[in-house]
């Protein structure tokens, strides 16, 4: 299961929700994979359309946030929803981490769609089979 | 990050980042504004801290008259809210939210 | 009375007796059971405490991992009684319960 | 207005409450003039019959209260709600209270009937008249 298939381009929710609350106008890539995933981040933004990777524009703050797997495969990029939990870096550098015997890499970041690709030590995003 | 050296003059929220590096199974964050209440807790109270207790106002008197108390009153966090975190657990990735974990409002108690 | 003066072990309540000669529109009681929390908040709190906050343990964990707190956990109140009280007043006499005025539950904050 | 007129002998609530709570039956003299007085202490006990003082069972407490004014009238005998707060005392001992340019004499005390009388200095009740 791929994109937002089942998702619709604009949460109900949004009806009532004004421009300028909007935290900035972050524009973050969302994704959510549907297996092995419990909860959603979606409510964090107003997701507009797209097909595999949509757009969401964050509510409650300028902040991204990326997951990836093992094989740097993204599991749910969206958005944050504090610019308080270290999300200072424009640029997604992710910080390894080790659970279950599994490798997860993570960011949070503070420019618009900065979780759409890892940003390695700064410089330019590196095609991934090049760093093994 | 937003915090000084300089004394408190009363009881009121300060800032205060929590680590939770430690903590694997939790991806995001791995640093969250936790808060902290901090500050002396002195008379009169009722002008300084909107949230305070009569019982706390009566041990307070008792110091001021010179009688030793075993536990003087103390600058604590007396509201709370809960916190959003995305996590990892042996059946995939779950988002949750915590109760009592931001301090939002002191008292002194 | 109840009182001694070997430290708790972990934080709870204790009977403490507070004076209120110095007020004079109170006319009974002089003296009442306001009680105290004290003793120390430790890790682990849950096993020791039923009243704790995830903030709590967060915090104690910092300073386990040797991070300096401005402010540590304390053990307070959590929970207060009302005490009814007989008053004078400049129209005669008054029965009045006031809030807040006995501790009635401790934990760590 | 003198005495429990218009008061129950008994009051509604007591038909729930089993003896076997009442703090170990202490008896006091129950007796509130409407006059000058907000509130009331009747609650604190289950109250018996009486015309000009009435008796009253603690419900809460082995412990009786007692308050004199100036003139050494009782103004409102009755069940204090708490064995906690001095009143260890068997006898009536007052203290005297100096509140708006007036004495009062008020005490805890727990024996049955021990707020009938002021016990001065522990001495058998002395007539009011001769103290001064």
């Amino acid at each position: 299961p791929h994109g937002s298939s089942g998702h619709p381009t604009l949460t109900p929710r949004t009806s009532s929700i004004s421009p300028g609350i909007l935290g900035g106008n972050r524009s973050c890539v969302f994704y959510e994979t549907s297996h092995n995933l419990k909860g959603t981040m979606r409510h964090k933004g107003l997701l507009l359309g797209g097909t595999e990777h949509s757009t969401i524009l964050c509510l409650y703050s300028r902040c991204c946030f990326g997951i990836w797997n093992q094989s740097s495969h993204a599991v749910m990029p969206g958005c944050w929803d504090s610019d308080k939990d270290d999300c200072e870096d424009p640029a997604c550098k992710p910080s390894p981490i080790q659970a279950f015997g599994a490798t997860i890499l993570r960011c949070l970041c503070s420019s618009d769609f900065c979780n759409a690709n890892i940003s390695w030590f700064g410089t330019p995003a590196v095609p991934q089979g090049d760093g093994s | 990050q937003n915090r000084s050296a300089r004394p408190q003059a009363y009881c009121r929220l300060q800032e205060l980042m929590v680590d939770l590096y430690y903590e694997n199974f939790l991806i995001i964050p791995k640093r969250y504004a936790a808060n902290n209440c901090e500050g002396p807790c002195k008379l009169p109270l009722s002008t300084r801290i909107s949230n305070h207790s009569t019982h706390t106002v009566l041990l307070l008197g008792m110091q001021e008259r010179g009688a030793p108390l075993q536990r003087s009153p103390c600058c604590v966090p007396v509201k709370y809210s809960s916190k959003d975190f995305i996590l990892v657990t042996t059946e995939g990735f779950k988002v949750a939210s915590f109760p009592d974990l931001v301090a939002e409002e002191c008292g002194c108690r």
